[in-house]
């Protein structure tokens, strides 16, 4: 049990900190900020820098834009960039889940057109799978690909919390292809060009008032037959695919407001009172941190099998549970500190530039994107623990005749 | 023992329920919450002032309708309930309750006729930082202090995070004069008043910072006796506030109840998955809770009964958890669409936090409480 | 909103405080206490002295030996003798459940011979409903009743969680009657004569090393057709009615342990620190008192409904989640504020002649006992809030072919 | 990186849970509970020792095996799961480590082969009241103070729930000598030495009051560090206790699952209903943060890291948490029969009590991992 590196990934983690140091910033440019517009253009041009330094994507093989190392290699990275304020991981849906979506079901052509631009950010890609009527239930989906006697494929539906879809210049988009199948055997995966006139992507506002998801629209959207990802009416397990993808990124990367909160009681005073002197903020900094520890620590846990060559479990589910509900917690517990005037939510008056305020009114969002708490439960339980599924109302029975209280 | 509003309350209720159902759709409260030129409901504070909200618990001899508290209780539950826009906790449970119990007959007669009618707004400006002022036990060595002062019947100094200060004709202010804490009636309209609108985590209910530079005042009560003022004036506050937080929990739930039944997840509602009914359970436990606690406080309040201080602390308790719980889990409930503006589950996750802010957070009350249970013969 | 009696139950409780002055003791005698052996014979000396005063089961009416009065004259009653010592409802169960199912299923007769004698504990009664396959699933019952040429029926199997089982004369028992139609449908109720051969009771070892419960054997058991308590196969309805008792008298007796842990605060001083300084204590001693108060303050709405004509709800399951939940993180918390030497479960040396170590070992029980958490939660959300029921496994399924797990 | 136990290592852990699987069922457990004459299961003790597990991480110049705290943590881990009723963490956490930390050579070639043979039960005597000791941030004015005195070589005092005190050999003892406070070494078989056997929480732990009257002691380690190595002695103790807690969290989560396939309610396995995996889920979360955790106390212990005391306050912690609710819940989801003498629920629920509270609280253990997190440089 040890926290080296090996050899190799030492030498590797030598010369990165030489290329970071004399490549990324330790601040953002003047008015660019997380959350704001103006990062997309930074956070492209430093994609494209690094993918120049042959640092994209680095356990992409080397003819699809990547450089050919390992998952730990990737992780050495994300320890390194973490130093510097480069949006490092702005387009990870689109590489972390898309990529892997291309590389496992296009051909040969298709790969090499499409990866290298998209390593490098030339193209953005977004991930189009929820849909109004389908959240916890993915495979709900109802968005229509029908296909035309060319053998192309003609879309129409709705899709919905697509990150980045304004950006996007293509999507991997699961469609229902056959209702008169059980659910989960009627769908299939596109890649989907989303510069075309079917396509229209709409902001949602979210209760914070900031816009981090849109709506995607198809109305005769057009998919050629080349783009379909895996088998027509395989597409649930290709999705699978995908997801696992993205419980592996969500492990790193549950944002659970710990280390903010720390920051706070090493340092503020409220009336006077130093907060790490008060008996019941250590209590709540000591529960969270063993929890904040706790994740940290499974996490290199994951990574220590993955190098031995095992494959991310649904243990990633853990972190997100503990994150999105440790984020709310520590909102509330924070604002009920402030007292009367925690209510004023305005950067210039509430202490830490109403930083708590904001996650009182974020956080929310943590337990539900990317699978709410309850579906995180469901799967620590059937696919980690075994238990038994529910009875299923809509098992073995063809799409179009399972309830959906719309009468 | 009749533990229960009477059926004259009762109609007052369903009257006010009426009205807010119609006047006071979500609609109005998102559209308060997104137009920054209107800090509150304009037309509906109108409306409340003519059916005589305002004037409910006001003595007839100042133009009010002489009823009592219990009759102000079940209209702060819809109030909560409909989240309703508007300043009517600042200027009737605070400005005016603060002018009924320590005013003189001349300051009663002043302003009280022009809460009663609905034309005036008040409000209650004591904070001047962050935390949640003074225990009621004395800390060793010297408390932080009040800054704001009077001296030859002027005031100067800042007052941060004031409910309805914006909007407000007149503030109850804490402040320190020559005998010691008082508080103070200011005519906000004045020059030595100056007022910074501020975003609050509601936004459909306006705050505001205070500054005073020499403004003119009016003593309230007895010099002297300011902490022991406002603290008695927060506790009966707080019995009003839970009804409403009582009112906004409960709509919380009846929303998550309802979205759940009518929406489907593998082939049946959501309401029918133990996860999302469990949920609801605890949402329910919670809200009862306070409801139970809210209506002993009605009891305490109405009744002048010593209990009160008690009373007061254990229904603000139980209102801050449940309409937190509640307000929470019903967003939860709706899975991505609660995370949504265009959604009603914000409304009421916004509403919650801010009054279990408003007169001292939960962790502060709770501290309150046990003071109160320790010194209580029970 | 007030807390005045009426006057007739003002006049009631006057006249009780005067009886009870010169009849009830504030003591126990010595080597009498609760849990012990030896307070049953001390509970039926005084279920003799209140029936023979005409105090017992106030809202029976007087001719099956109750008082004609009301449930509100019972709280007044509940009220006055908690300030003494007698264990005054030491036989609730027989007398809150199985006196109702009586009264509501028997004729004159049974009644007139029975009723008079449980109110005044000559004969003592228990409710026989639970078994070892059927818990939270109580009509999944399997103890068989079959009726016999002569009508009589004949009785096999077994149950669990019988209190007073081994003091009984008499026992409320549920049985199936008819497997061949679903569950609810194939059970019947009957009295059953306790003291008789095929009858066998053996007390539970429960984990805290007490026993209160039995379990109850039937070995060809008789029980003669009279002794039916409503309907062939409508079993089902008649225990609804009784655990509708059952509730009501959980409501106001669930135990919280709140009390207990007030007292203790206010007096404890642990490593020369007085409890009730303590910020933390405070803090968890405010969040209890708060559930404690709004539970005493629910059963006060619940008996303002009562006395305007209502019938008690579900509310009750409300104080049955709060209270177990509460006793048993009370004891925990209070443990830990005893440190290392709590872990010392022995009257001598543990703090208050440790009640805390008592607790946490029984409060478990108390989270288990007339419902589980689980199903308290249930019979709120589906009871009270009208959600929907899951999907039934069990749903129409003759109760022979209900899966069992046994294959 | 490698943040696992090695093959090695596993080895050696899946031969002690094939051994203690044989040896030590639930029903030896709940033997020992039921017979007050057994204080702990001697046979199961023995092979223990034959076994080499006492002499694992003993030097092999005083006959240990001379291995390290990995191979310790993995039968720290099994013991837990079995809840084994040994006075094994007494013995090897406490007593073992506080001579191999501090004791002189002469203290160690006395002391430790005896260990590592399996014939010597120690203990450590450190609690005389309730509470859970100083904190490390002084407090203001006089600490309660240490009564146990040693004076002229001879210790007088009371030591108040020792864990595995009546059958221990020898005992570690914290008391106020003529320099300071110290740890002192005791043979409990001398006349001066009292000890009553007491109930724990754990029946089959045995616990036992001690008292000492001029009884002979010599002094461990340098005089007036008492307090130092008594903190630093918990804080190893703490990352073993913690492999034991999750090894138990580990078996009750698991007994859960298996009994809740088995049994069925409604036509269906009661493990199906989602409240019943949800509650799993939880637990399962509890027990995995806590097994991380326990994992980085075992690098910081081996590898005799700076970070230390804040690994094993973090590991302590979260394993508290972790096999309460595990247990707990575990219990619950058995229903009615998890709350028998005869259903094996209890047995992890009394030991999670049991671990929850030797060495300090979860109360006292956050405090210090508090402060612990404050002065770090993370």
């Amino acid at each position: 049990m040890d926290f080296n590196d090996t050899p190799e990934l030492a030498s590797f983690r030598n010369e990165i900190r030489e290329w970071l140091a004399a490549n990324a910033r330790t601040e953002l440019p003047e008015g660019v900020k997380y959350g704001g517009e103006a990062i997309y253009a930074v956070a492209k041009e430093w994609y494209k820098k690094t993918a120049e330094a042959g640092y994209a994507c680095l356990d992409w093989p080397k003819e699809y834009g990547g450089a050919g190392l390992t998952p730990l290699h990737k992780v050495v990275w994300a320890q390194e960039v973490a130093n510097y304020a480069e949006p490092d991981s702005y387009f990870v849906i689109g590489i972390g889940n898309c990529g892997p979506a291309v590389t496992h079901f296009s051909d040969e052509k298709l790969k090499q057109r499409l990866l290298p631009r998209m390593a490098s950010a030339d193209d953005v890609w977004c991930q189009l799978f929820s849909e109004p009527s389908a959240g916890s239930d993915l495979a709900g989906l109802r968005t229509q690909a029908v296909q035309q006697d060319d053998g192309s494929w003609r879309i129409n539906g709705q899709k919905i919390w697509t990150s980045g879809a304004n950006h996007s210049d293509y999507g991997v988009v699961l469609c229902r292809t056959d209702t008169s199948v059980s659910k989960y055997k009627g769908l299939t995966m596109f890649i989907l060009d989303m510069k075309q006139p079917g396509v229209t992507v709409k902001p949602i506002k979210q209760m914070d008032g900031n816009q981090h998801f849109n709506e995607v629209f198809f109305s005769d959207a057009e998919i050629p037959d080349a783009y379909r990802l895996g088998e027509v009416n395989q597409g649930w397990g290709a999705a699978l695919l995908v997801l696992m993808n993205e419980r592996m990124a969500i492990t790193a990367v549950a944002p659970d407001g710990f280390d903010r909160f720390l920051e706070f009681v090493k340092s503020a005073e409220i009336a006077g009172q130093l907060l790490r002197d008060d008996p019941q903020v250590r209590d709540r900094l000591a529960h969270w941190y063993s929890q904040h520890a706790g994740v940290d620590a499974s996490y290199m846990r994951m990574l220590t099998a993955v190098s031995k060559g095992g494959m991310p479990g649904a243990e990633g589910a853990v972190g997100k549970l503990i994150g999105g509900r440790m984020n709310q917690d520590i909102a509330n517990f924070t604002l009920s500190l402030m007292g009367e005037a925690g209510a004023v939510h305005d950067a210039a008056t509430a202490m830490e530039q109403a930083y708590f305020q904001d996650a009182a009114l974020f956080s929310p969002g943590i337990r539900l994107a990317g699978g709410t708490d309850e579906i995180m439960r469901n799967i620590i339980a059937e696919q980690i623990l075994g238990l038994p599924q529910e009875p299923r109302a809509d098992k073995g029975v063809a799409f179009k005749d399972i309830p959906s209280g719309n009468g | 023992m009749n533990f229960d509003f009477s059926d004259d309350q009762k109609l007052i209720q369903s009257e006010a329920r009426k009205l807010l159902n119609d006047k006071c759709p979500p609609e109005l409260v998102r559209n308060i919450m997104e137009d920054e030129q209107q800090p509150y409901a304009e037309a509906l504070w109108r409306q409340i002032g003519e059916m005589g909200w305002t004037a409910t618990a006001i003595p007839e001899a100042y133009d009010g309708l002489g009823l009592g508290y219990l009759e102000l209780c079940v209209i702060a539950e819809e109030l909560g309930r409909a989240a309703a826009p508007v300043p009517f906790s600042s200027t009737v449970y605070l400005f005016a309750e603060a002018i009924k119990l320590y005013g003189s007959e001349a300051q009663k007669k002043n302003w009280l006729p022009r809460v009663a009618s609905g034309e005036l707004i008040g409000c209650l400006a004591a904070a001047e930082g962050f935390g949640n002022g003074e225990q009621e036990v004395e800390q060793d060595g010297a408390p932080p202090g009040l800054q704001a002062n009077v001296s030859s019947g002027r005031l100067s100094g800042t007052k941060l995070g004031v409910a309805d200060g914006d909007v407000a004709n007149a503030a109850v202010v804490h402040a320190v004069g020559p005998e010691g804490e008082g508080l103070y009636l200011v005519d906000l309209a004045q020059s030595g008043v100056a007022r910074e609108a501020v975003k609050s985590l509601d936004l459909a209910r306006s705050y505001a910072n205070l500054s005073f530079e020499s403004a003119e005042c009016e003593l309230l009560g007895d010099a002297g006796t300011g902490k022991q003022m406002l603290a008695d004036l927060r506790d009966r506050a707080a019995v009003l506030f839970a009804f409403e937080q009582v009112g906004g929990a409960e709509a919380a739930l009846d929303m998550g109840v309802q979205y759940t039944n009518e929406r489907f997840a593998f082939g049946r509602p959501v309401a029918s998955f133990q996860a999302i009914k469990h949920k609801f359970a605890d949402m329910f436990v919670s809200k009862e809770l306070a409801r139970s606690n809210a209506y002993y406080g009605a009891w305490a309040l109405s009744s002048g009964a010593k209990e009160l201080p008690l009373a007061a602390a254990r229904a603000r308790v139980s209102a801050i958890a449940a309409y937190d719980e509640c307000s929470r889990e019903n967003l939860q409930a709706h899975g991505g669409m609660g995370f949504t503006w265009e959604f009603d589950c914000h409304l009421h996750y916004r509403r919650a936090h801010l009054l279990a802010l408003v007169i001292g957070s939960g962790y502060h009350w709770r501290q309150l409480l046990a003071t109160r249970l320790l010194a209580a013969e029970i």
